[in-house]
């Protein structure tokens, strides 16, 4: 059934919200300040509840079903953590609060500082980035901070073809010009590639580590060392921490900076999108770099702290995405050193996967995998069917889709991420799934052309809305 | 642990098909000079209650509204929320979904922020919104990345009446850039003085904030023109309360080029500052050039109308350090929560309950003029204004708070010229009742 | 997609709930008295929740769409409601609690009771009943403790043929005979066909009004005196009372006992069949026989009183569905005096749709309609497409079917009730559904036969299913 | 008002279709001496935020947890809930269905009730559980009523050791009914006492409660043989803890032929007393007898399987005068928390968390004796049990509930001969620590 756009339904003087009694009398405004007001569609409340129960209806999320979805980490987002994020105390509090008025908020973000600094073995964090990607840019600020402190201008940064597409582009607004590294023949990056392209004119290096193919960059330990001898730093990329809580310590592999992406190692809802949250964690030595203001312990009181001259200044108004923050931190005290139990899993159920299905599909890096796995479509390419297809005939399943055609460093990629959150059961039905499609390929490849057939609508023409765009009715 | 489903059977059938002896040698192939040898330091993991427990404890030390009546706003407000709201936003297909990227099963996101984007260009009088940044400060920093891309100058100006943290995140995204940053002085009615405009030399883009964090309403509208005596210059307007263009002219028709600001305050908590809300605008030529994610209307093979993300070619995972901005998400479910509290207020709505904060507002303004606090601006404001207190108002202020009373924002951190003014903020929330108690103790 | 019964998901020793620590040693206890404990699937957190998410998602709700379930009264449930409800100190109050810790429960049963009284204009309330058919129940322990008070044990009760079923049950629970009365060729009880059977071994009548037919009871004080004058009683079934707030006192009326159904009137959550709350209000004169506690005020105080030994007793272990009372009395001060407005526009929205349907559908007794209409088949019996299927095909088009084949006094019968939460734009749909299917009936009857197309299962063998019954997984 | 959607031109369409002049019009035809003249007397509309703070301060007086410690059972339990229950709980599809009727667009409802009836199959060890009843006390009247069905005699007894209240419901629901209820005593251990069973006659039914009333775990076993040493006789258990069945034979291994009692300890708020949750179950050969609604599993056209309502033939909607019962929906929502709360909890879950209840409260016990307070009864009990205190403990009591504790419920109103006694429970929300302050308080 269709649910037709807001403004399609409703009339005028219908009432949708509860409005507080009027008990003070109408002030004059001036003639020219004044506007008419937007044309928005009136509606009931019963109006407004089935519109978003229906659009809801058409979305797939985890509670839906396993969502493979590689890179993205797409766990179970625990209800407890939407209880914490709602109670009356931290959802109403506003975020100029005297410190007096707002010791429980600070406490939380200072502890959870201690906690990610512990797990990514970098002590030093701020919470401020509202998401991985203006984590990244932070990172970048504090690269050029640093080095600007020791009085140099450096201006590029080596980022290997495996990174995520935020990499390059966090660089470069930073000002920063990308220079990209090849990856070697085994998926990883080779330390003579690093060492032939860093020079005292580049900043530093971002690694994905485990990188885009899920695979753990064995070299890290030279790779930095190279980078460190020529005066650089090296940023992690943690979208794939997930693969590594209480596996490796990033600050004494020679990562001096990290962002975290909590919607996805720490289990806040994706939302559709987002909000996420991006923290930042460094070395001692880059600490004072970090935004302010900062959170502190002083005595038994905690503080904001504006006075740290080296500071890159402020990336979010306020301290960031306080009630995601809240949401990691509930999970990080629901699992304490469970953590590390949650990576043995996710890394469990991707290279679980990766054996079952490498007889049906290809794989190009055929060595013990991390947190997920990628696959290509080149045996089923034969028959006319590619990577596209495959992914829609998961949804006809029951599936989501993994990322597909990412990496792009592999032709075709299926880029498959399990989480820890997943049954035994469930990853068999998956596999299951994956086999009948493969079968499939071989007997009717016009059936997979021809999917999805049971969502909403089937395939959309995203080059036509792209051509012509169409962005407001 | 509840959220980790293997048994010990699990596991070892998994592990025998992987061929692994046990959960560790999974990790056998990270160098061993890599792996890490201690466990982490963290605390014994809590049961669910523990965690309640906790959690309730903490918050309870917490300042917050129904217990404290809090006269603050400067870009956070309290509104109220409707239940549907919430309950609507716990509904796990919009909560749980990742970006929209498969978009047959995901048309529920894809047509909510299509209509938050259509609602956004209602509200601001603009020709395309995208579906959100990370909040106010940022969305103004990349309008004015944007204004540099757009017109390949190499200054703005923004001015001093926009909120101080949106100016600093401004700053700290213009340092590394070697593009300049002005600062447009604040008049004595507590407006923007763009008398020295001219003198400034090519700008790229120039930036007001309406109302801005005086709570003053700009005059947009001359504002625009003196702006665009240079036609090449961009006109930004920012924004910390949408709400405040259920009543005012809104920016489009004004002439601004790009609209931005925070949406807190539609139907999203305060939760001590974020997660807010970037909303933002622009008019259809610079479509191309704008920041952050766009979502199409197009159809589907058998001709049906469906919903796309689309102009992905100017972002960074398909132009990597070329895209418009590092920005890959969006505030997907704040923007939901916003969509929805648009659709339940509507037209009618909002303009009464616009009409409301300004006139709580201004009742409290007239009640503290009466009581010999004025405000040194003129300007007609919105929902906030400046009020100059005496000395000693600050001890007046800090024994309200035993009372439950957050008297306004101390302005003598952001504006030293103003340290004997407070912001004082009135939304909807806060009644006749309370305002008048609040005189009450201020007049003492 | 299909989803496994819970018991065919899971693995042993798998954990869906927090336990608490132990903190204490274990207890022994005797070999004789202890069990193995029950054959429970070991479920996950996710796998439960995602189990329920799928299964909600085949169920139609009144978020869904319009559910026109006639005599049922499905308006929109309010979310405010839900949030009432869950407040700690309603949600985690023990029922024993001394008086001291309980004034707010029992202030808002002091007022709801005195709410129910003056819509009804029958002062005097108990809310213990768990659901209109114990509401029933609870008046006719009335009617016979009344009877017996006078030193009578009357043995029938007269109850139209336009009652529903749950009205003679709850008669014969209560050791009556239920005795049947014809209503007249106009849908409504005949004052002649009442006197003729009104005996002084009769307790009472029973009557719903408006009627089951959706029409007022026109003679009801005609009736009600022929009752009274033999020393009987008339007890309203309120079902219907959502036609008549602020419209009828049933008190002024003659009727001496009428129970509200909350889920109906009150908006409270129909809950996939419960759970309800049947509040009975009676004349001051049955005060007496009201069940105990009472709730009463007593100076400032609200206490429960049991001294009434003239009370029927009790009919739940404490007070009645507490929360449901809750969400009654959240939905009454919402509205306020607007409760007259929501009968109107109810009764509104059943007659416009049965001015816009009656050119498709035969329309039995054709005169003004409270709250719902009633039409028939009779018009496609003739191209054998009948009440069922013309259900199941609106299905097909997003809505709720009506009632279907009751009352049992109309043949095929098609029982539509609005309620006043449906917008003009949705009940115009809705007609319009019901005249595409009037058409298909002549140009497609095997498409009516067929449907439903779209739902998770088609029709549904009820007959195998109560032939060999399985109860049980 | 926002639930009411017409406007002032919807209404004057429809009214045109319709043919009336007015909304009042719309009622002419009803005669005018039925016509209410007077308006209704009721308070002014609450705006949404009115009404959340006049709840908030009612619920505010109440004496709830985690404020208080609530050391009460005695047929309502705090037991944790856990959040998934609430959020699933809210999701419309199952809250603003009604009544499967339908049940192609209901098959939610019907799966997941047909899996609350295995799961209390399986709990209580019996053949087939109905989809609930309203709860524990009428529960119990029902099953008493369909053992007079069943064997066609017509007289019951019911244990003193049964709820009080559900005795009282019994007693209210036989009152007119001609049929007799006689007490059986309870024995010096608190069990009880079945050695006059065979003077009272023919008896239709026998009820137990285990645990009792008093805490008291009943030797169902040996009740079961003495009770069906009269064939025809049937034997009824009732309970008020169903959790106590995590760890106690079940009801169906010791020869009950029916078993019903209050679920609301699976996952339904305590909430006052209601709603609770009516669970019935009996043995196969009963199924017609009956009352309250089933599901029944069956397949559709295509032979897939699907769940209906069946056996409705036993109903009023159909058998009207003649049906097992005048009940006619379930505790539907109630029902499918349960569901969920089982699931959750599991067999392994269901096994610890049951022991963690009566370890705790065995703890109370022993702590208590030690203080000198012991228990009248000798029988073992689950997570509730008898003490006996010295006079002058009211006034401990009532100087206890100062210290937010609600130490037990005094017996007095409800057994005379136990009149300086008091019933004390305690659940997996009470800590050690909390054991021992009240322990401590009492024994000052």
């Amino acid at each position: 059934f269709n649910e037709p756009l807001l403004w399609e339904k409703g009339s005028p003087g219908r009432k949708g919200l509860s409005l507080p009694r009027r008990d003070v009398e109408e002030a004059p405004l001036d003639d020219a300040l004044a506007g008419d007001g937007p044309d928005f569609p009136d509606l009931s409340e019963l109006d407004v509840v089935r519109h978003f129960t229906k659009l809801s209806q058409w979305n797939f999320g985890v509670d839906s079903g396993m969502y493979p979805l590689g890179s993205c980490t797409m766990k179970y987002n625990p209800k407890t953590n939407e209880r914490q994020a709602s109670i009356p105390g931290f959802a109403g509090a506003h975020p100029l609060l005297p410190e007096s008025l707002s010791q429980g908020a600070l406490e939380l973000m200072h502890d959870l500082q201690g906690y990610l600094g512990e797990i990514t073995g970098l002590p030093a964090v701020t919470l401020q980035p509202a998401a991985g990607s203006q984590g990244e840019l932070t990172g970048m600020l504090i690269f050029a901070a640093y080095h600007k402190n020791k009085g140099q201008q450096r201006t590029k940064v080596l980022i290997p073809d495996t990174a995520h597409g935020t990499n390059p582009a966090s660089a470069a607004l930073c000002g920063f010009k990308a220079v990209g590294v090849k990856s070697g023949p085994e998926g990883i990056l080779l330390p003579e590639s690093v060492a032939e392209l860093m020079d005292e004119d580049t900043a530093g290096i971002m690694i994905t580590n485990p990188n885009t193919l899920g695979l753990f960059e064995d070299n890290i330990r030279q790779v930095a060392d190279i980078v460190h001898q020529k005066g650089g730093l090296v940023y992690g990329d943690g979208a794939n921490m997930n693969a590594a809580m209480g596996i490796v310590n990033f600050g004494d592999i020679g990562v001096d900076v990290m962002h975290l992406n909590l919607h996805k190692t720490m289990s806040t809802p994706h939302g559709g999108g987002g909000p996420g949250a991006g923290p930042v964690c460094v070395t001692p030595e880059l600490d004072p770099f970090l935004p302010v203001p900062r959170v502190v312990k002083d005595g038994k009181v905690y503080r904001l702290v504006e006075d740290y001259p080296l500071s890159v200044g402020k990336v979010h108004a306020f301290y960031g995405n306080f009630s995601i923050l809240l949401r990691a931190y509930s999970y990080i005290l629901s699992l304490g050193k469970d953590l590390k139990t949650a990576s043995q899993y996710a890394v469990l159920n991707a290279n679980y996967i990766k054996e079952k299905l490498k007889s049906h599909y290809h794989l190009p890096y055929d060595r013990p995998c991390m947190h997920e796995c990628v696959f290509t479509d080149k045996h089923q390419q034969e028959h006319h069917v590619a990577t596209l297809d495959i992914a829609k005939r998961l949804m006809d399943h029951g599936f989501h889709p993994p990322t597909i055609y990412f990496p792009l460093v592999v032709s075709g990629a299926i880029m498959i991420e399990p989480t820890e959150s997943e049954s035994k059961e469930t990853l068999d039905q998956f596999i299951d799934a994956m086999g009948q499609i493969a079968r499939e390929a071989l007997e009717c490849p016009e059936c997979l052309h021809e999917s999805p057939q049971f969502p909403k609508v089937r395939r959309l023409d995203e080059t036509a809305a792209a051509r012509n765009p169409c962005l407001k009715g | 642990m509840r959220y980790l489903p293997h048994t010990e059977e699990d596991i070892q059938q998994m592990l025998q098909v992987v061929g692994a002896t046990d959960l560790e040698a999974l990790f056998s192939s990270i160098p061993d000079d890599c792996r890490r040898k201690d466990e982490m330091n963290l605390p014994e993991p809590l049961t669910e209650w523990e965690l309640n427990g906790h959690m309730d404890c903490m918050a309870a030390s917490m300042g917050a509204p129904p217990f404290y009546k809090v006269f603050m706003g400067a870009g956070s407000y309290h509104h109220y929320i409707p239940e549907i709201t919430r309950q609507l936003l716990l509904r796990s297909e919009f909560f749980t979904a990742y970006t929209p990227y498969q978009p047959e099963i995901s048309q529920g996101t894809l047509q909510t922020i299509y209509e938050y984007q259509t609602l956004v260009c209602r509200l601001l009088g603009m020709d395309v919104a995208n579906a959100s940044m990370y909040d106010g400060a940022s969305g103004l920093a990349e309008a004015l990345l944007m204004t540099i891309r757009a017109t390949r100058r190499k200054k703005v100006a923004v001015s001093r009446a926009v909120h101080p943290m949106y100016r600093k995140v401004v700053e700290t995204y213009f340092a590394p850039t070697g593009f300049e940053v002005v600062e447009l002085p604040v008049g004595a009615d507590g407006r923007t003085d763009l008398s020295g405009l001219s003198d400034l030399g090519e700008l790229a883009g120039v930036a007001l904030q309406s109302p801005n964090f005086f709570g003053c309403i700009e005059d947009l509208e001359t504002a625009g023109k003196v702006i665009h005596a240079d036609k090449k210059t961009l006109f930004v307007t920012a924004f910390s309360e949408p709400l405040a263009y259920g009543l005012l002219k809104s920016p489009g028709a004004c002439g601004a080029d790009i609209a931005c600001g925070e949406g807190q305050s539609f139907g999203i908590p305060q939760s001590f500052g974020g997660p807010g809300l970037g909303m933002f605008a622009a008019n259809q030529k610079y479509v191309r050039t704008m920041p952050g994610r766009l979502i199409g209307k197009t159809t589907d093979r058998d001709g049906k109308t469906g919903f796309v993300l689309t102009l992905a070619t100017r972002e960074q995972h398909i132009r990597r350090e070329k895209a418009t901005s590092n920005i890959c998400s969006n505030q997907g479910l704040c923007a939901t929560a916003a969509t929805m509290y648009m659709a339940s207020l509507g037209g009618t709505g909002i303009r009464e309950l616009s009409r409301l904060n300004r006139d709580r507002a201004e009742y409290l303004k007239a009640s503290l003029a009466k009581a010999g606090h004025t405000s040194p601006f003129s300007a007609p404001t919105f929902n906030e204004f400046v009020v100059r207190f005496p000395d000693g108002f600050a001890d007046t202020w800090q024994a309200l708070l035993e009372k439950k009373i957050v008297a306004g924002l101390h302005l003598a951190p952001y504006y030293p010229e103003l340290s004997d003014c407070w912001l004082m903020c009135v939304t909807e929330t806060i009644s006749k009742t309370a305002i008048d108690a609040l005189v009450k103790e201020v007049a003492k």
